[in-house]
């Protein structure tokens, strides 16, 4: 098992109601599985990252896609779409 | 090779004093664009008291300086400046400038462009305006997604 | 309705003052481009000792206000600046500014590039170059006459 | 018979070693008329303003065109392509 450090950012560290986590994965996990397991959550987690609704996720401060795998001790973000500038 | 600063923080910035700083007394950089951005006065009720900018510390700086090599790669760039302020902002005060010099104009005006296109999409800030009772989110824009697009090769998916 | 200033004279000019003097405190302008031309080291010999430019006075200045106006009628801009400078300059001299604000990013970048490419082909300004001996009028460029032709309708002549 | 203030700017001023001069053109002459004029002087005029090299010219400050007319007491400025900016 991998040991991954979460943060979530903005309008979903709101509704999540949290900052960050601390998770452990099965090797060889990707993004999407990652994304699996906290929409099983059901709720907020549900609502936010099963549906519609766009996200985005960065792995080690990379912008990433679902099939990108998720290292061991990997910083993994999920935020909104951005809105700088 | 295209000498590159990058700084996002919560203090302002001096158009000026960039300007002087990044072209000094060269005489390499025929041409400058300078791009800021500031805090418009619409959008949340009629009065938007302060927008807060929150980033994500560390990749923030990284995704910048990608931006500003991967611009400095595509154009003939002598020098380019991207500063970002973060925490609370109020109305006319500024958020962002770009700063890009050239020995031609119209590389300074695309690299300029792009690196805006891809700050607005690639760089993790996020927005949440309040008027002192309600504050809410901002939410991205169709239209930076589409000015982003405009500088991908006609075959990428 | 856009402000417009138009300044020609042999005076340098800075560009913070300029652009706090164009934005000043309002919340309208969200956005704002700034192009400075510069003295370029390079053209005649290796070395540009003096730039000098003439122009024609009291038609500049109208063809600067038309070229202005032409802009704020096709973008929405809240405000527009162009300094230019007469005279002997040398090479890392400020020779142009152009000043465009806008509540949108991609107003205010596009008609910054329109005014440039307009001022390039329709200002009645002329460089000749000397390096201390030699004296040469520079050459118009084909390239800045179709940088000017982009912002043509499609079926102009 | 209308009178008309020439003038010349930057490498036509050097060539013509000129810089402005009043003539007299019939009413109702237009630029190129104006032009065709100058030419018949033959040396440098018709080098610069009879072949292939390019200029430009303005009535009272507006680029003009060649079958654009030229006012009583008009100011026409005969010039190389601008260089500024």
């Amino acid at each position: 098992m991998n040991t991954v450090q979460l943060l979530y950012f903005a309008r979903l560290r709101d509704v999540f109601g949290l900052h960050s986590e601390t998770l452990t994965l099965p090797e060889g996990s990707a993004v999407a599985d990652l994304i699996a397991r906290l929409v099983a959550r059901g709720g907020a987690f549900a609502d936010e990252l099963g549906g519609a609704r766009v996200f985005r996720v960065a792995v080690n401060q990379e912008m990433a896609r679902p099939d990108d795998p998720i290292p061991a001790g990997a910083e993994v973000a999920i935020f909104p779409p951005v809105t700088g500038g | 090779m295209a000498r590159i600063t990058i700084r996002v923080g919560p203090d302002d910035f001096d158009l000026g004093r960039e300007y002087a700083a990044l072209v000094a007394d060269e005489a390499d950089s025929g041409a400058v664009v300078a791009f800021v951005g500031r805090v418009r006065d619409l959008n949340l009720a009629q009065h938007v008291a302060v927008l807060e900018l929150e980033h994500y510390p560390g990749m923030t700086e990284k995704a910048l300086a990608r931006i500003a090599a991967d611009a400095a790669a595509r154009w003939p760039l002598t020098a380019v400046t991207v500063v970002h302020r973060v925490g609370p902002l109020h109305p006319a005060e500024q958020i962002v400038l770009v700063l890009t010099a050239s020995a031609h104009r119209h590389a300074a005006y695309d690299a300029n462009a792009f690196i805006m296109d891809y700050l607005k999409t690639e760089a993790p800030f996020w927005k949440r305006e309040s008027d002192g009772n309600t504050a809410r989110w901002v939410d991205a824009r169709d239209s930076d997604a589409e000015a982003m697009q405009r500088w991908l090769p006609d075959d990428a998916p």
